[in-house]
């Protein structure tokens, strides 16, 4: 075990999985001579060469669609998005073509595309720019969508996505990118699709997550626990597409309260699916209804002041929590 | 399977009586009568969804794939029939997918607008205006990067190239090429229209050729009707391509008989007299004659040729009809190959 | 009142709109000189000229996004898609720049545009064209996303659209194109957003839908009275986003019990949103889980046998009308 | 408010000593102080997000935008600064956009990337490489539709041409163009880069001006850095498209002298000496020293006119740092105009 930020886990992923199979190429806009505006890819050009490290034009929609095509014959390309927000560009070539030709083919191709980028609310990128696409990729079967939240897991599935035989649209935290954590050295160590986890235990609240908001709710578990022992269960979906809920399941059967965790717009998101799975399956089981804890419902403004009431906080988590244990 | 090219020399420059060129045009026969099968079949309704046939437009399709080599790959729109034929699918597997029938060449999943051959290099048909272009770029990509000595081919209409797909991956293509990486054949089906849409109401330039420069892609206009005119094009360029990686463009200059697709009835966007007039170009009759005054092919062998295909055709119908539905279990399979808890069914699934 | 197609209310309110306001103009694919693939158009060029009756370039993102720019500029487009499934190849046009200038210029533009074609599953039109993109236009703020399931509401709902200031995703069900309907003669007939209907009243169980969806549960409740006495009250939203709840609450409160049908697939689809808001407002109203009918989660396949078995039909909805009831 | 055209020949015809180039050496020198204080108070922490400045290019923003009349239109990309200030946007009102305040011109929602000031015929400020085009060329085709003289001017970067977006709308601008129901400017400036993608590495086709032959659009390629080039062609092309409806193109070649944003620190793709090189052609100092030896300007002239832009952009930072933030109420306004439920707070807004 090594100490990781989130986004040295995925660098690393990427460049094991480079070394272990000639046939994994990344391309992107400005990852090879810039480094990645994130700097996800530095130092892989040098390493790798422009063959295998491919700067692309602005051609979101050229990228995944060559991605595919190579992916038809037997490559493994991973298509860096700049931020996610520009992968609607490429909708069609991601939903219409990545995700449908393995069926409309009747099965005689695989297409192991991995499209990967940070996604999510920056800090003032305005409404272009700030966007999570979790609920509308998850809504495609024949795509896999998996959003981490933790650099082990990042690396986990990363490596589960670029080994796999199908497209895979792999949401990162922008925020997360910094964030450090225990990864294991294990060059095949990945983490399964379909797969979720108990991030904390406890006894009183499942509280279902991923990505950067089941940080925060861990966060707010942890608070609760030290001011109030009230203590949390912490889901931590992982992958939205294939969709895990049964950890969830046995946590609400033994809380019977359930909140869910979503940064974006509530309406049609994915808190949606995850609070009418929850409901559906354990309905007897609950003692309150699921409650959705999300950002306000409008395009993100760019004023620090608005940005900050767009998105959810801590105290909205931790109130939602004490609503479905009628604490308030 | 492509037909391999021939040792000393292309077909066109070998006495055009070589007997490849009645395996060519004995096959845009079976092309002719397979679609003017499928429409009939369509009318009966036995065929849903949308129908579009190549009629008119053969030599585009055998004037390039005949000269193909294994390995090469084909990518093309939903007017896919003619090329999977060409490319050596069984027409009884093709007919059968227009069925929607498990012995279809895409399990009977795809239909007429995603016709899959992988073996024989048919990487589908696809129902998205220009959107396989992209792939087929890619594909380029892939088979150099992969050091083999094969080319992509992508088809696609006159229309197809107005829209953002069509640009990156050209854009995408040329660049690529400057690195020999990218040894891909672009064919433009200039069949005149984009459905109802006359190039000149579609295209801002009406040389489409012209519009390849912006790609740094070379591109050469052929009569389209003319099957050596295809095919001597295909064999000089497509050397030229294995040769270097990068790609070129040919835009046939072609013309549809049949409406847009088969529910295409009216056709208030072309007059009977043009119809009528490039029917007189028929792309079959062109070769024929030739073959007649050249080679000394007589009415007789036509006949032969023609009862050969009509037969095929017709076989081909019996066997899709005959031959049975897709497994009820087959809805779910090819969604993904593996990962998570397989899908559960919403309804019973009968 | 006279009896009108779906098809005919569309274009009713599309042509009385444009002799109405000069402003209002279409654009799309064979729309003029070809009519209309599904014939919305027939006659329109004719009668109002090449300029207002725009045959465009196949296009889709050119299409929305010049029809934004003459919006913003005090024009009332129209744009055509041939069908809803093209709209994603403009889908960045419609999410990041119709829905967002207005936010994002701090509300000095109106962007009236509306984007119209036939969305859902046809008959053997295979997967790039049989799909249903509610769930993910209305998760976007700054959208409207209409869909009328009868003649009346095409024509009412698309004069508000078309007099309206802002952009419209208005899903027409295709199935529907040939019903006919009652449809008010008054040229100022308009249908208000956000304000779904009680299509049938009933005791026993609440469903709730939208398009033909709506049209089979109607079906499914005539029946069901019939034949078993079960009296269903059947919502029809109508529009998706603004989405109003309100009758759908209103009925649960009487009928405690309450189902919701979508055509398309399950996860992350609309039925997810309309359950969990259910279940959330009235956990302690509901006798029995909202239960939601979909289509099972895979891309259309082309086969007509399994073309069937991928949509819900009246017997999914009978059966979960009787498990709501605990009647099964 | 964008300054009438003169009466008696365009202002280049003209002495190049008309007051107005003197107004314009003012204005590219207020739009340089500007973007020089948007960059420090980036560094300071209290312009928040991407920050992308005009530095280096203020010719093409002013040589351009200073021959159009009221009711012109523009469009153009996130790096639009100096746009805004050539329409003649207050610079307390753009500052305070970038800052984030309610008085800032799109109210502090937008930012940097989306200022909006439609009074002055700013229609924006997009984020989303290449998709503004589309909107600029539906623009063009509302004012002919609404029979007005005016013009739609459309800026983007050399990078954008790759891009689905530019491609769809130039064709239809083409097309409409025949009708001459298109009277718009497309104006690339072609800094020589994509981020850090050089022209050669992101077009096939180098000659972006040739590019534009593709969809029938005329293409001049002008010094960008030389504003009496700019103006000079803007003056004669704009009567043109005035009169014909038809569209034009100009590449400005012109070069970014700071970073590609604020955080673009590094710039691995680019040598120091080249940036030196191209520094040595400043387009305020090439317009300087032309009104010196033409017009007799003096140093002392130019101290002022410096002082007075440094006053303008430290008063403009001022009265950014003081105004309000936006009201928390701001939040749900401008999502939509009108219809159903207002939306409801998810969370207490303080
Ligand atoms: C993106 C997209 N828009 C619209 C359509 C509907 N459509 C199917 S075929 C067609 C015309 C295509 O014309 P062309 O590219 O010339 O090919 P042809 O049919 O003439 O062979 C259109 C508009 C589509 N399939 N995809
Ligand atoms: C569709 C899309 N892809 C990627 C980006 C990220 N991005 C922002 S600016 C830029 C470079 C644009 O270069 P150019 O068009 O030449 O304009 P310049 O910045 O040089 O003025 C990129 C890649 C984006 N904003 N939109
Ligand atoms: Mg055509
Ligand atoms: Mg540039």
């Amino acid at each position: 075990m090594a100490e990781k930020s989130y986004r040295d886990a995925i660098r690393d992923a990427m460049m094991e999985e480079m070394d272990r199979d000639p046939n994994v190429l990344i391309m992107g806009e400005d990852i090879g001579v810039y480094e990645g505006t994130f700097r996800i890819t530095a130092g892989m050009l040098k390493k790798y060469g422009p063959r295998r490290v491919i700067d692309t034009p602005i051609a979101e929609a050229g990228m995944v669609g060559t991605a595919v095509g190579m992916a038809m014959l037997g490559l493994r390309p991973i298509v860096e998005m700049m931020t996610i927000n520009f992968s609607i560009v490429a909708a069609d070539q991601i939903l219409n073509h990545a995700a449908k030709v393995r069926y409309f083919s009747g099965g005689q191709v695989d297409v192991p595309v991995v499209i990967r980028g940070p996604h999510g609310a920056g800090v003032q990128l305005s409404a272009q720019h700030s966007q999570s696409f979790e609920s509308f990729y998850a809504h495609f079967p024949g795509l896999h969508v998996v959003a981490p939240g933790t650099p082990a897991d990042a690396k986990g599935l990363l490596k589960t996505a670029i080994r796999g035989k199908d497209p895979v649209v792999f949401l990162e935290s922008a925020a997360l990118y910094g964030m450090k954590g225990e990864v294991p050295d294990d060059p095949d160590f990945t983490v399964p699709f379909g797969v979720s986890r108990v991030a904390r235990e406890g006894r009183d609240v499942t509280i279902v997550s991923f990505s950067r908001m089941m940080q925060l709710s861990l966060a707010v578990a942890d608070k609760l626990s030290r001011d109030e022992g009230i203590e949390c269960e912490v889901i931590d979906l992982r992958t939205l597409r294939p969709l895990d809920m049964q950890p969830a399941y046995a946590s609400v059967q033994k809380t019977h309260r359930a909140i869910v965790v979503q940064e974006q717009w509530k309406p049609f998101g994915a808190g949606a699916e995850i609070a009418a799975s929850i409901t559906e399956t354990l309905f007897d089981e609950l003692d309150a209804p699921v409650i959705r804890v999300t950002g306000e419902d409008v395009p993100m403004p760019y004023a620090r002041n608005l940005e900050l009431l767009a998105t959810p906080h801590e105290q909205h988590i931790e109130r939602a929590v004490k609503k479905v244990m009628y604490r308030e | 399977m492509a037909k391999p090219k021939q040792q000393g020399g292309t077909a066109v420059e070998q006495a055009a009586c070589a007997p490849e060129w009645t395996d060519i045009l004995r096959q845009m026969i079976l092309i002719r009568r397979f679609e003017e099968a499928s429409e009939r079949e369509f009318r009966k309704g036995k065929i849903g969804g949308y129908l579009h046939v190549y009629i008119g437009q053969e030599a585009v399709a055998s004037g390039i794939i005949t000269a193909l080599q294994p390995g090469d790959v084909v990518f093309c729109g939903y007017r896919d029939h003619a090329h999977a034929l060409a490319l050596g699918s069984d027409p009884n597997a093709v007919m059968a997918e227009l069925f929607g029938k498990a012995a279809g060449v895409s399990k009977g999943k795809g239909g007429s607008m995603h016709l899959f051959d992988v073996q024989r290099g048919l990487y589908g048909g696809y129902g998205i205006v220009g959107g396989h272009l992209t792939l087929a770029a890619g594909a380029a990509y892939a088979l150099r990067y992969q050091k083999k000595a094969n080319i992509a081919v992508c088809y696609f209409g006159d229309g197809a190239m107005n829209i953002g797909s069509f640009h990156e991956a050209l854009n995408m293509a040329g660049l690529w090429g400057k690195e020999g990486m990218c040894p891909a054949l672009f064919i433009i089906e200039n069949n005149g229209y984009a459905m109802g849409t006359s190039v000149e109401r579609h295209s801002a330039v009406t040389d489409l050729s012209a519009r390849m420069r912006a790609y740094n892609i070379p591109s050469e206009k052929v009569d389209g009707q003319d099957v050596l005119a295809v095919r001597g094009a295909a064999d000089r360029l497509i050397a030229q391509i294995r040769e270097s990686g990068k790609p070129h463009c040919i835009e046939a200059v072609t013309y549809r008989f049949s409406g847009h697709g088969a529910a295409d009835i009216l056709q208030p966007y072309r007059s009977k007299d043009e119809v009528e007039q490039q029917k007189s170009r028929d792309p079959i009759v062109i070769l024929r004659q030739r073959l007649g005054e050249m080679c000394g092919l007589t009415d007789d062998d036509v006949k032969k040729m023609d009862e050969w295909a009509t037969e095929v055709a017709a076989g081909a119908v019996k066997f899709a009809e005959e031959s049975a539905q897709p497994d009820p279990g087959e809805l779910f399979t090819d969604v993904v190959a593996e990962h998570g808890p397989a899908p559960v069914a919403e309804n019973e699934i009968e």
